[in-house]
């Protein structure tokens, strides 16, 4: 993973930072940047019906981008891939669009405390909205997915399971594949929040199942503003427009209106284009990698810095060291808060998060007020591991003067 | 595309077409009767079809639309008239695949090939596709 | 204006460019694509508690984008505006979010005939769900409102007025000052789609008074995916969240939640941070212009091309030449399909846009199936119509032979 | 903000007030409770208040957070202990305004100095705001 670094312009700015916040967001790689800034500035151009050239080969270039990221989930259907702002945006739509309709008093939707809130709150409020239940599951003590209980949980009431794929504070990997089974034999059709697994892990739909996924460019190494969603093609017919507007209408009059079909009535509004063109080159760049070294690089790193950290008197990591464990690990430390502990490292160069990372009930079940998070991603090494012990440590020698 | 790649192709066979379409006329009393709508740009055509047994008998169009969509709709109307319906199936899959694959290869016909060809008007394919696509669909789902 | 053209990067690579379809989007403008390569490479990061520095000045030039938009609307309010993905998107929030709530059923929605599909479709729809009636202002033959007729629509039942400030087709400049003081008299709050005017035009809220507002970043040089809502402060406490995610929840368990107040109840998910601060280029951009001499500037463009087209046998020109025009002309050719015209122009490096422009119940209005679309920026200039118009008779001469 | 200016912003007046914050205690029997919450961190004081006529008999506060926002609200229970209502408003919008406006000239308390200070924190205005703002919007509240 040596040079990886250097594809990284931000590192040649900060040449000392060490970027430990990749779970909330990764920094873009060259490929990405060199794209974006060549569209505006030579291939600017909206899409759909301009006859013209820019307007032509931009629409050329944004649907080839559709048939990347389906080749990227393995699918061959470019019409499965909606885009969208985000996988916030994303799972919204398939709680808007896809399944309200569907929803009875008594029914219930299965997620579970782990969720972050772009796939809790959504379910929670249409759950009330229906008259429905939300049934969260719960964890082991490890932090891993109880799968005995969450197959109580699902039964012929549940009309969705919504499960992420990695958890963005345990960094736990869950059992995706026997939790769709599970969801499956019971007929309820699964989402799955890839936010946090799209950018190294396979998540082929041909062997996982899922019938919707959600994920977002600014994750895998791409820009703000653009998600995916994928949609079995079984379920393409049922999904109606999210944002109504212009480029999504079949015909309209003073009293009728006609939508196009899925992904095509998701585009309201002008597209962000750029986006869209960046996301398709941080999936260039995710293909040229060896996804499977990237995997145990920062798999390796993450279990190091939690042996590390163990060792540091008075840290409390979260999530046992016998779940399956991505780049992720969230930990508090006694008697310092940690946005203290995040101030005092930002001031060695390192940057992490601190607080509740958008995920409430699962600090509630863990029972910690605020943790602070390090996230690694394929620019990382060793040695920064080592920066961050140190400063910790420092940090205690402070306090407790 | 540049102007004199437009003339060309504007020139063999679409003005023509387009000037003269062949069996342009709403056949109210058709058997069939085949909407082909494009949102985005307005282009909205009606296919009229009588048959006899699974024969077509007749093929006739009427609505508006670009030369492009009026002369492959035009042309459409010429190859499927005394077609029986799989042949016609048949070359609606042959003209979009050719249209898809940018291979105009299993296109025997030299006037197909043109239409063919028109992919290469930047932004244009839906308009030559329009009705195509809409009978290819409408026969499809006939038959499942 | 001569200079200006240097400042927008597309005229170098493309130096024939005639770029005629700036009511779809307008080009970006150096100072923006600058921004936007300069945060990509150098400073990015997300927002919000984010404790590191990259983040937290991330967040600092964010929101100080708000306070900039609302010093752009003549606001002292930072807090009355909202990022938004797009015009399209904030005029949905207004609807779903704001008035749905107060509408039973026998209300009405007033709207005008030529409303953008991103202005219509929404309270279309609102309409059709909640029993109300869409009230659809009609036009003169000139392409203006009828303002008696639009008294005549408002009433007191009337919940909501969406008006557009410019026509996307006619180019018409509505007098919304009246129209929202007909709707004020009937205690109507007043939506105003300022996608087309938001470039050029005064829209200072102490001075129009209007209720919201709405516009998008990459109609006034800046970038894509990227849109404002203004909330007269009177209403903000009404605005319910859009979509639900991270970002915009003050407490959630697994039974309640609770939403951050407006405008941060619509930052669900990762807001698109580089989006945001390439808007804020785009407003220095326009604050450094003088706007005056820009509006003349188009005006005459459009004025000169009305004259010049209206000269060439068998042009239709939608609208007329009493109502107040902005820089867009919609035109039709006899016997020539709009889109053989665009790709015509397209080989003499003319980008124009021919179709229904999103704006299909005008197009019935007008008895046009489609039509031509030419609309002026500031970096236009007085030859391009002459080659416009060689363009076109030089057309018809080939389509005549 | 480098590590130096954190130890020493840290080390005259947060540390001191962290460890041993101001009556730091719930009182459950207080006429007034105030929360100051801060959803995006967890940060979470509840202020006990009470009163005897419009004045502050006693103070106190008790919750969870970082080290600024613990050591800024015991400054304020502090402050405003003894006073009456509207010298309460007065000082906390003096210290917001301070806050706001990048000047502590109206700070004549040394100590509120160091707060208005705090400010430099990247990122970390918030923590040191947090009871500071919700004191002033209850007040606000109350008097309209
Ligand atoms: C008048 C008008 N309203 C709304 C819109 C929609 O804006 P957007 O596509 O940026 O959401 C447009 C442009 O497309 C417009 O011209
Ligand atoms: C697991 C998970 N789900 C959903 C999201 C939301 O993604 P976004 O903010 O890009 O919409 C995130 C990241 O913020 C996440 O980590």
């Amino acid at each position: 993973m040596k040079n990886i670094k250097d594809r990284f312009p931000i590192f040649k700015s900060h040449p000392d930072l060490i970027y430990l916040d990749n779970a909330a967001t990764t920094q873009r790689v060259d490929k990405v940047d060199d794209l974006l800034d060549e569209f505006n500035r030579k291939d600017n151009a909206t899409i759909h019906r301009g006859v013209y050239e820019l307007s032509a080969k931009a629409t050329a270039r944004y649907e080839q981008v559709r048939s990347k990221v389906a080749g990227f989930l393995g699918s061959d259907n470019p019409n499965t891939i909606a885009f969208t702002k985000g996988t916030t945006e994303s799972i919204n739509v398939v709680a808007h669009s896809f399944i309200k309709k569907r929803l009875r008093a008594g029914d219930n939707i299965v997620v579970t405390v782990m969720e972050h809130h772009a796939n809790f709150v959504p379910w929670q409020a249409l759950c009330k909205e229906m008259g429905c239940e939300l049934r969260v599951a719960s964890l082991t003590p490890e932090g891993s997915i109880d799968t005995l209980a969450f197959e109580r949980l699902v039964d012929k009431k549940t009309k969705m399971v919504a499960i992420t794929h990695i958890s963005n504070v345990l960094g736990t990997i869950n059992p995706i594949e026997q939790l769709i089974e599970t969801a499956h034999a019971q007929g309820a059709p699964v989402l799955v929040d890839a936010a946090q697994g799209a950018a190294l892990y396979d998540l082929d739909v041909t062997k996982l199942n899922y019938d919707f996924l959600a994920f977002s460019a600014h994750k895998l190494f791409g820009p703000f503003g653009v998600g995916i969603l994928y949609v079995n093609p079984e379920y393409m017919g049922d999904m109606q427009p999210y944002t109504l507007g212009g480029g999504i209408i079949q015909s309209v009059s003073a009293n009728e209106v006609t939508f196009q079909s899925y992904p095509f009535n998701l585009d309201a509004g002008t597209p962000n284009v750029s986006g869209v063109l960046g996301l398709g080159a941080a999936i260039d760049f995710l293909n040229e990698l060896n996804r499977a070294e990237c995997i145990s690089h920062t798999h390796e790193l993450a279990n190091r810095c939690v042996v590390e950290l163990a060792r540091v008197k008075g840290i409390r990591i979260l999530g046992g060291t016998q779940m399956q464990r991505s780049g992720i690990v969230s930990f508090a430390l006694e008697n310092i808060h940690p946005h203290d502990v995040s101030s005092y490292l930002n001031g060695d160069g390192i940057a992490v998060r601190a607080g509740l990372h958008c995920a409430q009930p699962l600090h509630y079940f863990m029972k910690e007020p605020s943790t602070i998070r390090i996230s690694f991603s394929i620019y990382n090494a060793d040695n920064e591991i080592d920066i961050l012990i140190d400063s910790i440590k420092s940090l205690k020698k402070f306090w407790e003067q | 595309m540049k102007k004199d790649e437009f003339k060309k192709l504007y020139n063999q066979e679409v003005l023509k077409r387009n000037k003269k379409p062949y069996n342009f006329d709403a056949d109210e009393e058709a058997d069939v009767v085949i909407e082909a709508y494009n949102p985005l740009c307005g282009d909205k055509f009606n296919l009229y079809l009588n048959k006899e047994d699974s024969d077509i008998k007749s093929a006739h169009f009427h609505g508006f639309g670009c030369a492009l969509s009026k002369a492959s709709t035009s042309l459409l109307m010429e190859l499927i008239e005394g077609r029986n319906k799989t042949e016609k199936v048949e070359k609606c899959h042959t003209y979009l695949e050719a249209e898809d694959s940018g291979s105009s290869k299993r296109l025997q016909n030299e006037v197909q090939k043109v239409f063919a060809e028109m992919k290469n008007f930047e932004g244009r394919v839906d308009c030559v596709t329009l009705s195509w696509k809409a009978l290819y669909d409408k026969m499809k789902n006939d038959e499942d």
